[in-house]
């Protein structure tokens, strides 16, 4: 401590040299809880100080690092680089199923692309939420076709590259028809509804139906 | 020194236990008996391990003789110490009694030198750990944190089974039983009051009606639902019969039903 | 984002160079006013880094300048440097004046830790108010540590990483003078021969304090 004062009384009559000047920039600029302009600084370190040359060394010294010296209006403060902001974010990433609203909505788009939503509503014989056409736009697995030319010109949907890309397929063609679903098996076995046999299991079905129901009660 | 402490002290306690009316007060400004030795020891001018405890034993007693003239109400601590000091004193004075056991006056004199000298080196680091440099005063910690933000995602997937069968259960749909009630799973309250009628003739207490659902059916929340519902409606039914009464506490307590007698009626 | 994505899965494979792990580190601990762990930073970086070798590059390299890298428990810590305090008056945090008995309360648990009450009653000579403890606690400098195996199974009360954090300290062995006492035989606890009184030497806890002690300093 009582060095402190002795720099502190020498610099009435000197500055401190410049790569103490950097140092204390450097701190202050640390501890602080907002941006420090340049007159603080001068105003904050011991008289005769050049902050805003300090900052020029500083600003260099921080160059490539994992912080950087920026200006913030007419203020400075650390920052952390750019290219390491996704270390600053924690990502938990959760995988769910599909619910089978939204299976049934993507199985008839597929299947009937250009298709419209009173189509879709058609063919599945219930109502199909908004949600569910905008999960899959987010999803990025249908996006909007051209609009039908009939009355009302009602907007279409259909399946895109990332839907051929996730499920494998070359395109939309390719996916295979009844007779071939029926070949598979798929279609032999009547699924009594809530109780699908083969690889989707029973126990994820409850939670699945009441998704599918509440789409008819959400718009 | 120690005098000049206690006259002090004594004043101000004097007004404390007037003002306070309180039979007994800690002398102020000490923190125990053993702090009051500490004290008192520092007038021997010598290392802590070099101390005379016989000398200091007098000392004590004579610290608590004129905290009684004084009529300065000790608390009980100050007493017990000079207590166990006059008995050291004694110890120490007397030439040891081969046939006495326990441990020697040395003994104690020299535990209680140690607890002195442990005190002691307790405060000077605690004095010591005080004046480091510290965080806040002497450095800083970074004053512009960066919260971490949880970004929580969600994604969703499906596979090429998924999207068939999906297809072909809307398909199948059509094609086998557009107009099918599936009824596997469907508990009618014609059923449900078929059971219960035979039932109904040992229910003298109240009982939950889930208690009448059949074998089977609590368990698949369809079918619980379904049996449930049906139960209820035939209850219902049962009750405007006048066969049975029901009550219900409250919302969502459970339904109760029994027996309505007949001869009641 | 999908670069962000891609370079963590690169990393399952191959753990980025040792200068952008260093990088990392200073981004995470600039932007933390705690000390982060280890532990915590390994599980923020990209798999297969090595934390603690970054650290050992990093605090070299704030050797000397106005803001350091300390080490704190198991943690670590930008802080500014000490003799650069008295640049900080619009910083300083008026700590709360700890009375006598808190002051020597908190330097028994720090010398003698983990320590039950009836210790520190002994050391001291005087009972210990409860306020005292839990002006301490409540300053996040002390927390209960294990219980001794001794009748009662007694709490015992440790200093805590903010402890450590405030007076600068890397760990509990470098509290001043620790080794002078010890080989003192200060921190021993002497059974007293057989009744001394007050409050002091009531229980026989002491052959577990050599157990409780080492477990502290030596690990």
């Amino acid at each position: 401590m009582p060095e402190d004062i002795e720099t502190k009384e020498e610099s009435l009559f000197e500055a401190p040299p410049m790569a103490e000047q950097e140092r204390m920039c450097e701190a202050i600029l640390f501890a602080s809880a907002e941006p420090v302009s340049i007159k603080d600084l001068n105003a904050r370190m011991p008289h005769g100080c050049d902050a805003a040359e300090a900052l020029v060394h500083l600003r260099k010294r921080y160059e490539g690092r994992g912080v950087h010296l920026v200006k913030v209006g007419d203020a400075w403060a650390f920052r952390t680089a750019a290219d390491l902001g996704f270390l600053m974010q924690k990502e938990t990433v959760e995988t769910r199923k599909l619910s089978r609203a939204a299976v049934e909505t993507l199985a008839i788009i597929a299947y009937h692309q250009p298709v419209t939503r009173a189509e879709i509503e058609e063919i599945r014989g219930v109502s199909v939420s908004r949600g569910t056409i905008d999960q899959l736009i987010e999803m990025e697995w249908i996006r909007f076709g051209r609009r039908k030319m009939t009355p009302g010109r009602p907007v279409t949907f259909v399946v895109t590259q990332s839907f051929l890309d996730h499920f494998g397929l070359e395109s939309a063609r390719d996916l295979p028809g009844l007779k071939e679903l029926r070949a598979a098996g798929l279609l032999e076995n009547r699924p009594p509804p809530g109780a699908v046999p083969g690889p989707m299991g029973e126990d994820g079905e409850d939670q699945e139906d009441a998704e599918g129901q509440s789409e008819l009660f959400e718009d | 020194m120690a005098e000049d402490v206690f006259e002090t002290d004594q004043k101000q306690s004097v007004e404390e236990r007037l003002a306070a009316e309180a039979l007994i007060v800690d002398v102020d400004g000490f923190e125990g008996p053993l702090d009051v030795l500490l004290i008192l020891s520092r007038t021997q001018k010598v290392d802590l391990r070099k101390i005379s405890i016989l000398h200091l034993a007098q000392q004590y007693l004579a610290f608590v003789e004129k905290a009684k003239s004084l009529r300065i109400e000790l608390a009980a601590d100050y007493l017990v110490m000079a207590a166990w000091l006059a008995f050291l004193k004694s110890r120490l004075l007397l030439p040891p009694d081969p046939s006495e056991e326990g441990p020697t006056g040395e003994e104690l004199a020299a535990h209680l030198a140690f607890q002195l000298e442990r005190l002691q080196a307790m405060r000077d680091s605690a004095a010591k750990l005080m004046a480091r440099d510290r965080l806040g005063r002497d450095f800083f910690a970074r004053g512009l944190p960066e919260d971490v933000t949880r970004v929580r995602r969600v994604r969703y997937t499906a596979t090429l089974l998924d999207l068939m069968q999906g297809y072909a259960r809307i398909r199948t749909k059509d094609e086998f039983r557009p107009f099918v009630m599936d009824r596997d799973s469907v508990f009618t309250m014609e059923e449900a009051l078929e059971r219960m009628r035979g039932l109904i003739g040992f229910a003298g207490a109240w009982t939950d009606i889930l208690s009448y659902l059949p074998d089977g059916w609590g368990n698949d929340p369809k079918r619980r639902r379904s049996a449930t519902a049906a139960t209820f409606a035939a209850s219902l039914e049962l009750a405007k019969e006048g066969k049975v009464e029901i009550r219900q506490n409250g919302t969502f307590a459970p339904i109760q039903l029994r027996r309505r007698d007949q001869d009641h009626a």
